[in-house]
């Protein structure tokens, strides 16, 4: 079963990494821009058909490793 | 000669290179990336740091600034252009080399000492050396995983357009002499022109013996004649 | 808004506190005052449980320009050339969040030390880190060193020494003190104090956002369960803005627009405004709508609590703004005027044209509480039943190949390889030895850098501690050929409610105090970091040292490394074979009771001159000071990195063998010299009446004594280098 | 109107990241994960109302500049 897992950065947190970004677009030309902001994505596959249970699972990922709760928000779909 | 060393936000190997082309007796400038217009010169040294905090991708935001297109211009018109570290970055960005520099295999950021051995010595900036001559280097990065698709990993082999591979003290180019997971070792490239060179050590580090040795120095020699 | 004694506490107030707040203003605080009383009155920014100590502390020499009481300290170097530096702490914030709680600390100290006009040319750490089992200690671990190395290389200073060591009393709070070296003119340093009526006060650098509103009300608080709860209010470092940031302010700094420049720090926008205000004794008008916020909808509050980083507050000449505009324009900074000096002596807050907030400045800084907290002698600790008989149970060889393959002695190049120390290309003398060289940029000249602490002799006994603290970090500077000039020290301790706590602290400082002042060493800079410490547990006493010493010539640079075969191998220094507290009694004894070694100041001051005396002759091939480990751990690591070993001959006086070479007695070196300077050297030993022994000569590829012991050097290093590999 | 645009490696690509959090994540007992791949993830908005118009502005920043088309692939969707 495979799963999609944004994770973001917490609003009020600051990201330096979208702010230089979003700069650049700008300056490039592109002024329609109102705002952007950079995340992760991460594609997990895992070997569990029930689906309750493997999203379970990518949560445990995601608390253990992936996501830096103090900072970061995320989201985790099925696709 | 005539030497130019472009600024972007963010570089911190500016003032390094800049060091060491005027001890090698270049003339040299520095250029502000937002200029339009390069002043007249026989080489155009990219050079390391941090350009934009690495933000995006490294060598990502340099790539798109206004000085670059200049640059793009008198590199295809046959003008020397060195890139280090983030330069070598940069260059890859701007399509000016091919190929891309991935994370470091082991995720961490990498400073210390390695060798590598000159496997062209046929260049502008590489014939002071001997061929297979091995050198003692700085390297200082988090992205120096050097990557391309098989067709130009098979065109920089057999075209001979690999100036450096990472190798042991002894010569021997294997995994365990690979500081960060490059293809085929690689630590450094031309364009099929060899007008245009990134490599990831810091030849910059290497012309003063007190503080560290000087191997870098035939890389600046070979480009004044 | 009604301030209760809920909201007051949640401020880190004590209600005694906050009726003396009335009493200054002559009426209740707002919301806005309240928040700005409480940052500016917590033990961070007030210093009020500590200043009545700090005050002893020797500041003055002919070597210094600046002592405490500035962003970060200066000294004198000669040829106009001065030395600015600092150490700072960020023990919370990096238990929270170790990435970006040990970058910001690093971007913190930086700007310290660029507001004075100095171009930071080294940075250096301590860091302490719980037991190695502890289940949060790798991560921890792996998370300070890529944040500390992630803002220092993104900037570009080289990261070139630091201190890493585990102990159990970290295990919940963990130690990360950053400190910043910078090299300016002499002629051109810059200061916070404001002069002048009616001047501009510009914000330079990056947006306010609500980061770490009440960081230093956190920083002042222990931990305990809830502190989880507080952590939206982690910063995030961009040392790439810092980078601009300092570039800007060092261009700017070229010409006479300065009058004054402050960073925002702790207490971020209060703070740098009332510390300009009260060292100038003027008044200071703030129009907070003017403030770029990164966030909609900022409160005055929120603007006057912020931690954001990278920021900076100038006091411009008057005419000189669009000239300064352009240059942080050129490095797309923010560069807005958002106040003026004035001649009130209040701290005026203005939103919509409406105060929202006035304190008279002397109200939050000279008239801040100071406590002179109640402290307790340490009691003369027990001694440590060993006898000597016991010692036969382990042979030498264990017993050093369990000191060598410990995480507190293993080889630090897993870490230091993750920090830049190179970039700059002044780096003489990379991490790894007693101490860094920095070469002073195209000079030949240089100064050498070293942190040091000792937390179980501070712990066992604060006042030998205090002494040997600044000892070992004077040896440090000492042994790599510098004259040592000034110390910077950060004091990292639990809750100093507790007189025991407070006690520690009292006598770790007359130790300091006493040794800097026999040293001639004065202390320049400093910060103090206290409610280390998590439900009543608090850390052991942990003050760090950071020197900056000179070497004036630099011909010939020295380090610890052996440097060939046959060369003879003096131990200056007597050694008594002194095992309380030491390493080899924790490491194959777990044994942890006693007295730290005792401190001979007349001995240490004697040595150390003499070393020096001998290094300026060119008479020494390498030098290594004897500390943790003693004797028999100093020579493995002088073979370690080097390709020749040593055989070491049995002592003649012998009384116990251990003693003698684990035994941590102070104020000892081990040198290196060609044997054809031996008549040289003891002329200059016997005429200072130093104490010296021959204790053998280096040899190639063994590192062996007498009769003892014989390890390849290979397999030293190996041994060394083991304990990192499983990061 | 905004968007969320996820950037990732090609297949062919090496993906050391990604290597090496799935060893970390298999070494930390979650055996279950069978692959994962890091990628980034934009949330951009833009001043324009045109569905069709908006999505090709974006499509313009990825091109541009956040995504490098030699190694990377990216998706951009409407949010
Ligand atoms: N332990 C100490 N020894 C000497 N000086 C100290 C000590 N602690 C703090 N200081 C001095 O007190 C002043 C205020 O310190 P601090 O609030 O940490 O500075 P900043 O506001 O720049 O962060 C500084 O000049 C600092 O050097
Ligand atoms: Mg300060």
């Amino acid at each position: 079963m495979k799963f999609s897992v944004t994770v973001t950065l917490k609003k009020d947190v600051l990201d330096p990494q979208g702010k230089v970004v979003q700069n650049t677009l700008i300056n490039m030309g592109l002024s329609d821009l109102k705002s952007i902001r950079q995340g992760k994505h991460f594609e997990i596959e895992v070997d569990e058909k029930d689906e309750t249970t493997a999203k379970k699972k990518v949560d445990v990922m995601c608390k253990k490793l992936l996501v830096n709760l103090i900072i970061e928000d995320y989201k985790i779909s099925k696709i | 000669m005539k030497s130019t060393v472009i600024v972007f936000p963010g570089s911190n190997c500016d003032r390094d290179v800049a060091v060491a082309l005027e001890k090698m007796q270049f003339k040299n400038q520095m250029v502000w990336h937002k200029e339009t217009k390069l002043p007249k010169s026989d080489l155009i040294v990219v050079p390391g740091g941090f350009s934009y905090g690495d933000y995006l991708r490294s060598g990502a935001i340099a790539g798109k600034s206004l000085i670059i297109d200049e640059v793009i211009k008198v590199a295809n018109s046959g003008c020397l252009v060195l890139g280090i570290c983030n330069g070598f970055q940069i260059l890859t960005e701007t399509g000016l080399l091919k190929g891309t520099l991935l994370r470091n295999k082991n995720l961490k950021f990498i400073n210390k000492d390695i060798h590598i051995k000159v496997l062209n010595n046929k260049s502008k900036f590489t014939h002071k050396y001997k061929k297979e001559q091995i050198l003692k280097i700085n390297i200082a990065h988090n992205e120096g995983n050097f990557f391309t698709d098989t067709h130009h990993l098979e065109e920089l082999e057999k075209e001979n357009l690999i100036a450096f591979k990472y190798c042991d003290e002894k010569g021997d180019i294997n995994e365990q002499s690979n500081p960060n997971g490059s293809l085929n070792n690689i630590a450094g490239i031309f364009n099929s022109n060899k007008n245009i060179l990134g490599m990831m050590p810091h030849p910059e580090r290497m012309i003063d013996d007190l503080i560290s040795n000087k191997d870098g120095v035939n890389l600046f020699s070979s480009l004044l004649n | 808004m009604k301030i209760t004694s809920q909201i007051i506490e949640k401020h880190g107030l004590k209600l005694e506190e906050f009726a003396n707040i009335k009493k200054l203003l002559n009426r209740e605080p707002n919301l806005l005052e309240l928040g700005i009383f409480s940052a500016m009155w917590n033990e961070h920014c007030s210093y009020k449980s500590s200043r009545i100590h700090l005050k002893n502390l020797p500041t003055k020499g002919k070597q210094v320009i600046q002592g405490p009481g500035e962003n970060a300290g200066v000294i004198d170097i000669g040829d106009n050339d001065a030395i600015v530096f600092k150490i700072e702490s960020h023990n919370h914030p990096s238990y929270i969040e170790p990435y970006q709680g040990a970058a910001t600390g690093v971007g913190g100290i930086l700007r310290d030390v660029f507001t004075m006009g100095a171009r930071p040319i080294a940075l250096l750490n301590s860091i302490h880190f719980g037991s190695p089992e502890h289940f949060k200690t790798k991560s921890l671990l792996n998370g300070v060193v890529s944040g500390i190395g992630g803002y220092g290389n993104c900037i570009g200073i080289p990261t070139v020494a630091g201190e890493t060591k585990f102990n159990e009393t970290y295990n919940e709070n963990i130690l990360v003190n950053a400190m910043a070296v910078g090299h300016a003119k002499k002629s051109k340093i810059f200061y916070s104090k404001a002069k002048g009526l009616n001047k501009s006060v510009v914000y330079v650098g990056s947006k306010t956002g609500r980061d770490g509103i009440h960081g230093a009300s956190m920083a002042s608080a222990e931990f305990d369960e809830n502190s989880e709860e507080k952590k939206p209010t982690v910063q995030v470092g961009d040392p790439f803005t810092e980078k601009l940031l300092m570039e800007a302010c060092l261009e700017l700094m070229k010409d006479n627009s300065i009058i004054s420049i402050q960073d925002m720090g702790a207490a971020g926008l209060t703070s740098s405004s009332v510390e300009m205000a009260s060292k100038g004794e003027l008044g200071i008008e703030l129009e907070l709508d003017k403030v770029p916020c990164r966030e909609e909808n900022m409160t005055p509050y929120e603007m006057m609590l912020s931690e954001s980083q990278e920021r900076m507050l100038i006091i411009l000449e008057d005419g000189k703004e669009k000239d300064a505009r352009k240059i942080f324009e050129k490095w797309d900074l923010d560069f807005v005027i958002i106040g003026k000096t004035t001649n009130s002596n209040n701290l005026t807050l203005k939103y919509n044209n409406k105060i929202e907030g006035e304190i008279p400045i002397e109200a939050l800084a000279s008239k801040a509480p100071i406590y002179d907290r109640k402290w307790i002698k340490k009691k003369k600790p027990k001694k440590s039943e060993i006898n000597l008989k016991d010692l036969k149970k382990v042979k030498i060889e264990e017993a050093l190949i369990k000191i060598l393959s410990s995480p507190n002695h293993s080889n630090k190049s897993w870490l230091t390889n993750q920090y830049d120390q190179s970039v700059m290309c002044d780096t003489v003398l990379k991490s790894g030895s007693d101490a860094a060289i920095i070469r002073i940029h195209n000079k030949d000249k240089a100064i050498a850098v070293s942190v040091d602490s000792s937390a179980n002799y501070c712990k066992s006994h604060p006042i030998t501690g205090g002494k040997q603290i600044v000892c070992e970090n004077w040896r440090n500077l000492i042994t790599v050929g510098a004259k040592p000039l000034a110390i910077t020290n950060c004091l990292n301790f639990g809750n100093p409610e507790n007189q025991e706590i407070m006690g520690e602290f009292a006598e770790c400082l007359l130790g300091i105090k006493e040794a800097c002042e026999f040293l001639n060493y004065p202390v320049v800079s400093g910060n103090v970091s206290f409610y280390n410490g998590t439900n009543k547990k608090n850390i052991f006493p942990t003050p760090v040292i950071g020197g900056v010493g000179l070497i004036k010539k630099l011909s010939n640079p020295l380090n610890h490394i052996f440097k060939r075969e046959n060369s003879l191998l003096i131990l200056i220094g007597k050694t008594f074979g002194h095992l309380e507290q030491s390493c080899f009694l924790k490491e194959n004894f777990s044994i942890s009771e006693g007295m730290p070694p005792e401190i001979n100041l007349l001995n240490e001051k004697n040595n150390g001159e003499s070393l020096l005396k001998l290094i300026d002759e060119n008479l020494i091939l390498s030098s290594h000071d004897v500390s943790n480990g003693g004797l028999i751990t100093a020579l493995s690591e002088m073979s370690i990195s080097s390709n020749y070993g040593a055989k070491i001959l049995k002592p003649k006086k012998l009384t116990n063998l251990f003693k003698y070479f684990f035994g941590e007695d102070q104020a000892r070196y081990i040198i290196e010299i060609n044997s054809n300077n031996l008549p040289k050297v003891e002329k200059v030993l016997k005429e200072s009446d130093v104490y010296y022994e021959n204790i053998g000569f280096t040899q190639k590829k063994y590192f062996e004594i007498e009769g003892e012991l014989k390890i390849s050097t290979k397999d030293l290093f190996k041994i060394n280098n083991e304990w990192y590999n499983n990061f």
